[in-house]
């Protein structure tokens, strides 16, 4: 990739969160603030793989932050820490669910995808809310975070918020990958032109499928990361409205641009802390303002950087 | 653009950096619900700690006090969110407030775990009274199964041998339910749990209670599903013909909505609950008139709750002598319960939670022809929450 | 089980099925015709209810309330329409979602400021308020049945509408091929708005009549819309006959799952078990419908338009 | 005789009352350019998308290089060796001529769940799609967005990426259609330049290409096939032109 203008401003980002600890370090809310807005970067770029790249627009996708979380939380809750043991469990769970989901919604299309992957999303919920075992809806205090054999303390705040940074960068590489290779140039063609794309002889259900697995297991590791950021779980963080934020995160920021949903990310969550702290009426700024994205900014953030050259 | 936000965004953290660490106040975060319809709690909530803090003049020992009060929206992220930049933005000595059980248990570990003080002037969950209870966490409410047990109680002495449960469908619904079975002799024929926050409409759950012929109802439905539930209760005409017990439903942020559509059934009708308006104890007439004067409406017992919460504080403070940093002595007073409550002289258990009275409450008129509730009978005596063995403290 | 309480659950069953109808049917119509995800149309049964419950404290009336209300919800619908749907009918599906989350936003903290956050009652008169005797023993809350009268006039109204007059043909023509209607000569923008501003006055006549019985809520409409999503989307995008047949299904099924899963369930499971399983499954009800019925017919049970 | 590459048995597909495909037989073979017309809705359309996949026939066969391929669905077809052109081009617009081809290639390559190497410095990807848009004459447009080509470009392009599947047998709907005479000319020569090494079943409007170019016709009116012949023996026969050529264009 060449240095254009966008290249500039995102070096310059990420060489921004990267040095943040070291300007803000007697300020932890803010490592805090910016350690959650990276989490859920992670879900967002997941999530711009089936909206941006492969025109999915699930409705669920807070499904997998939930699995995440909650395995982390149920596994605190036997007392087992041991990050070996919960992450990759919590992987396959997404893994096997977003399998499972991704095979009976991708039979619908349009308008019947959104709200099949919302239904199945708010199933997990409404199980959540009635699992007393696991506190229901007061959900799972998760007093004790992931511990890798004493590699990294993620009790640690800055050194959780690097953890946070590797796995964020990690998934944009991953995802910068993967729409470029083979598989990336089938799934994109299938937001392209899908008829063309099954005339040409490519089964494109199989690769939407593969797709959203691969998004539903990243969005599972932002919820790894989420259950252990917030010590705690609860199936709030699974419902349809999660959903939405996470949709307008990557809508904010650029639909099938790299970086737009980290960016869209970070504006939305400065903006709700921001706008919240001004008056309790905030949301009467918020709705027109996400009218106004919609309306007048058509491609987000991202498009404010020039032309898209990520292809 | 968005660079020159970050590059702003920095400059105002650094400089809120150098404006705190200063100590000649109380700093105190208040957290609850402002936004979303169980905002109407919250703006009980911070009514009656703005009242408070009028009636003792802004001063705790000396010092001024400083409140923060932040939204949690209902939700349990941003609570914590929130809690987090009380604790270490804003830097406050203690964080009160506190509606919701789940915002309160993903919020208090960051309270905690940075060595302040986590008073929930609501919120009970039987994880904060048992296992996770904690030195310097305390409660100016109760725990969550302690009205219900007072209600199972009130039905055994009423003679309900048969009782019909309907509650939602989320952990503080079930521990009502579970409460109430604890200590109700009789035998429970049928129970509907219903789906929390979003039904509000019982038909069918009323359906099925006619159809059982119980002694009585028992229901719990907080907030605005309670202004349903009563309504729908009179609509089908189960009003005078099967008694309604309930906890927590019938408030005075529902009894104005009821009096204005002269919902004449719930005139009489039964719950149980640790305060009343017209309890006869200094603190509380002092409170209830003041709030009325200031706010023209009756307080709730969530207001009741949080007034008691400024006094708490103030205890605190007052015995230390201004001195924040002494966390022994402030935390031994708190414990002393040693401060004017609205529900009078009380003690805390070791789980920090108020071992105090119930009272069999009853919905009446009062002189001027407002509906409101009204104490009846002690029903439980200095009652200690069923957790409290289980608080290793 | 009784065959009275049966009875009385089916009734119930039907009147949340028309109540949903009165929603879906307006979502359907817009959805069809304009292609528009518009989760606004919940904020339009909120304000109905709001207008409702104001009118009817200054008039101290409940049937001038909603007299007054239908237009008052008509205008609004209209006017949000001119003002911000109309841009977004070109554009895809996610933008429209987006936009009209934030009207939502919008509308949810306006209502707020003007009526404050406790909400509203709307009291009913006294005819109304109390219950009959529909069979011997059966009592049923009176206003629940003028719900199921209004409800089913509704629906039958608008069958007339569509199949008998001029703009029910342009409906069901814009329904099927939304192309063809341009193609007509018909002033399209005029004919969108004035769909648009029924399919509001519906909504907000389910807000009126949800009110009385559930209180008036900042936030109300959210609730309901995703159950009314649901039901188009079973019933199949832009058929008011699928809106109808489906909103009687979810109502029902999710009435009777609240009244008789916990039975069912205690026949096969323990009862223990069947107590915690029972709720969850029941508010999970609806859902497995849906995503059932979408498994075996991807496009609704009555979609109009072909393959 | 050598078998054919396509045979068609008895086709019948109908919408509610209206019979689109009534009774149709027809057979291309391996080295044939065997071409289809007919009036408007005469169903023509319905036919091919029968043919591709994307409809399905209420009775009747289709036998593509020696197996049935009557409920495959369109991707297992293509993978056997049937392309197609749609009579509405149907390109990627959003991505270069050569990413266009290139997907082609690598839908025959075979190889598509690959997620790490970047497809755009495949060689095995590329060098095939280049040599492609040479055939086709589109080398010089490699690197322009497909969307911003020309109509007629549009429609190579459409062709190449149909050949770049490496087909046993291309169906085109309506190649020329929308084309100027130069472009259509161009097409015409593009065409008889692939005779011969690959079937063709061509559905056109434009009668000169279609006489330039045929083996056989077959002349389809309301759903039948009235007649199929040698391009001589349809110009004569009397009752193809009553139907048809009397009328039409």
């Amino acid at each position: 990739m060449t240095m254009n203008r966008r290249g500039v401003v995102m070096t310059l980002f990420l060489i921004t969160v990267a040095l943040l600890p070291i300007a803000l370090v007697d300020q932890p809310f803010y490592i805090g603030l910016f350690s959650r807005a990276m989490i859920l970067s992670i879900a967002a770029v997941s999530l711009n793989l089936l909206l941006g790249y492969g025109n999915m627009i699930s409705f669920g996708h807070a499904v997998y932050i939930g699995i995440g979380a909650y395995t982390v939380g149920i596994f605190a809750y036997y007392e087992i820490y041991d990050g070996f043991i919960q992450w990759p469990v919590g992987l396959a769970i997404s893994a096997v669910v977003a399998l499972i989901f991704g095979a009976i919604s991708l039979r619908t299309r349009g308008v019947y995808f959104i709200m099949i992957t919302l239904a199945l999303a708010q199933m997990l919920y409404f199980l959540g809310v009635s699992i007393d075992e696991y506190g229901a809806d007061d959900g799972l205090v998760i007093d004790v975070r992931s511990e890798f054999a004493g590699l990294i303390d993620l009790e640690e705040g800055i050194a959780f918020y690097y953890v946070i940074f590797f796995f964020l960068l990690l998934t944009i590489f991953i995802v910068h990958r993967l729409t470029n290779s083979r598989f990336g140039v089938v799934v994109r063609g299938a937001k392209s032109n899908e008829v063309r794309l099954r005339a040409l002889g490519f089964s494109v259900y199989q690769y939407k499928l593969t797709a959203f697995v691969i998004a539903g297991v990243i969005c599972g590791l932002a919820g790894l990361l989420l259950g252990n950021f917030t010590n705690f779980v609860n199936p709030d963080m699974m419902h349809w409205t999660r959903s939405g934020e996470l949709i307008f995160m990557v809508v904010l920021g650029g639909l099938g641009s790299l970086f737009g949903p980290v960016l869209g990310a970070f504006v939305f969550l400065l903006l709700e802390e921001i706008l919240s702290d001004l008056t309790i009426h905030w949301q009467i700024i918020f709705g027109p303002f996400l009218i106004a994205v919609v309306l007048f900014m058509r491609g987000g953030i991202d498009s404010l950087l020039g032309k898209s050259t990520d292809d | 653009m968005f660079l020159r936000t970050i590059g702003a965004g920095l400059v105002v953290a650094a400089m809120l950096a150098a404006t705190t660490a200063q100590a000649a106040e109380v700093k105190i975060g208040f957290v609850t619900t402002l936004t979303t319809p169980a905002g109407v709690i919250g703006r009980d909530m911070k009514d009656a700690f703005e009242l408070g803090l009028e009636d003792i003049g802004r001063k705790m020992g000396g010092l001024d006090v400083k409140v923060m009060y932040e939204d949690d929206g209902f939700k349990p992220e941003i609570g914590k969110q929130k809690t987090d930049k009380l604790v270490q933005k804003d830097d406050v000595d203690f964080v009160a407030g506190y509606i919701w059980s789940h915002v309160l248990l993903a919020s208090r570990k960051s309270v905690l775990g940075a060595g302040k003080f986590l008073i929930s002037s609501n919120a009970g969950p039987s994880q904060l009274a048992g296992k996770l209870c904690h030195k310097n966490f305390f409660s100016t409410s109760w725990q969550n199964d302690q009205t219900p047990m007072a209600m199972g109680e009130v039905l055994n002495q009423r003679g309900v041998k048969s009782l019909y449960v309907i509650a939602p469908n989320y952990a503080a619904g079930k521990n009502m339910v579970a409460g109430v079975q604890r200590t109700f002799k009789g035998k429970i024929i049928g129970k509907d749990m219903t789906k929390w926050p979003t039904q509000l409409d019982f038909s069918a759950e009323l359906a099925k209670a006619r159809a059982a012929k119980p002694d009585g109802v028992f229901i719990f439905y907080p907030g605005k599903a309670g202004g349903a539930f009563m309504k729908q209760y009179q609509q089908a005409g189960l009003s005078g013909k099967i008694p309604l017990y309930s906890v927590f439903t019938v408030d005075s942020i529902s009894l104005p909505k009821f009096q204005k559509v002269n919902l004449s059934g719930v005139m009489g009708s039964f719950m149980t609950q640790f305060w009343a308006p017209d309890l006869d104890t200094p603190q509380s007439k002092k409170f209830v008139s003041g709030f009325k004067k200031k706010y023209g409406r009756y307080p709730s017992f969530y207001a009741a709750q949080t007034y008691d919460t400024v006094f708490l504080i103030k205890s605190a403070v007052e015995a230390v002598n201004g001195d924040l940093k002494n966390m022994d002595g402030m935390r031994a007073a708190m414990a002393k319960a040693n401060f004017p409550s609205v529900r009078g002289p009380f003690k805390y258990g070791k789980n920090h939670f108020p071992v105090q009275d119930f009272y069999l409450r009853e919905v009446v008129k009062d002189s001027d022809g407002v509906w409101t509730t009204a104490a009846r009978k002690v029903v439980l005596k200095d009652h200690v929450d069923t957790y409290a063995k289980d608080c290793k403290m | 089980m009784t065959w009275a309480l049966l009875l009385e659950q089916t009734l119930n069953g039907f009147q949340l099925g028309v109540l949903l109808f009165l929603l879906a049917a307006g979502l359907t119509l817009v959805f069809g015709i304009m292609d528009l995800v518009n989760l606004a149309h919940g904020s339009l049964y909120m304000a109905g209810a709001f207008f409702c419950a104001t009118f009817t404290d200054w008039t101290d009336s409940f049937i001038i309330g909603v007299l007054l209300g239908l237009p008052a919800t008509l205008l609004l619908g209209i006017a949000v329409e001119m003002i911000a749907l109309r841009t977004l009918y070109a554009r895809d599906h996610l933008d429209q979602v987006l936009a009209t989350f934030g009207i939502i936003l919008f509308f949810n903290e306006l209502a707020r400021i003007i009526w404050g956050p406790e909400g509203l009652v709307i009291p009913l008169p006294a005819w109304l308020d109390g219950n009959v005797e529909i069979l011997a023993g059966v009592f049923y809350p009176t206003f629940r049945i003028l719900i199921i009268a209004v409800g089913l006039s509704v629906a039958l109204g608008l069958y007339v509408l569509v199949a008998r007059t001029r703009i029910g043909m342009l409906i069901r023509a814009g329904a099927s091929d939304r192309d063809m209607v341009g193609a007509l000569g018909i002033n399209v923008k005029m004919l969108f708005t004035l769909i648009f501003g029924l399919g509001a006055a519906l909504a907000g006549l389910a807000g009126m009549m949800a009110g009385p019985i559930i209180e008036v809520n900042i936030g109300m409409g959210e609730e309901i819309l995703i159950l009314a999503f649901v039901v188009i989307v079973i019933g199949g995008i832009g058929s008011i006959r699928g809106a109808f047949v489906a909103a009687l299904l979810v109502g029902l099924i999710d009435t009777m799952g609240r009244s008789f899963l916990d039975l069912l369930l205690k026949m096969l499971i323990s009862g223990n078990a069947a107590e915690t399983a029972a709720p969850a499954l029941s508010a999970m009800l609806v859902y497995v419908l849906m995503v059932t019925v979408l498994f075996f017919r991807p496009q609704g049970l009555f979609a109009p338009r072909g393959g | 005789m050598i078998e054919p590459m396509l045979k068609v048995t008895g086709l019948v597909k109908s919408f509610g009352g209206l019979i689109a495909t009534n009774d149709v037989n027809i057979d291309v073979a391996p080295d044939e350019v065997h071409a289809v017309i007919g009036p408007n809705g005469a169903g023509k359309t319905t036919f091919i998308a029968q043919i591709a996949g994307d409809l399905r026939p209420d009775t009747g066969t289709i036998q593509f290089a020696g197996s049935d391929i009557t409920r495959l669905a369109t991707p297992k077809r293509a993978r056997l060796g049937l392309a197609r052109s749609f009579q509405i081009t149907s390109i990627f617009r959003d991505v270069t001529v050569e990413d266009n081809v290139a997907m082609a290639v690598q839908a025959h390559d075979g190889h598509s769940f690959r997620f790490w190497r970047e497809a755009r410095r495949d060689p095995q990807l590329r060098d095939p799609a280049r040599a492609v848009l040479k055939q086709v004459g589109l080398d010089h447009r490699c690197d322009v967005v497909a969307g911003e080509l020309a109509h007629g470009e549009q429609r190579q392009l459409e062709l190449a990426m149909a050949i770049a599947t490496g087909p046993a047998m291309l169906l085109l709907d309506e190649p020329m259609a929308g084309m100027g005479a130069e472009e259509s000319a161009r097409m015409v020569d593009l065409l008889r330049s692939l005779k011969g090494n690959v079937a063709i079943l061509l559905v056109e409007h434009d009668m000169d290409a279609v006489f330039a170019l045929a083996d056989r016709i077959t002349v389809l009116v309301r759903g039948r096939a009235i007649a199929t012949g040698e391009p001589h023996e349809i110009r004569d026969d009397d009752e193809v032109r009553k139907a048809y050529l009397g009328e039409d264009d």
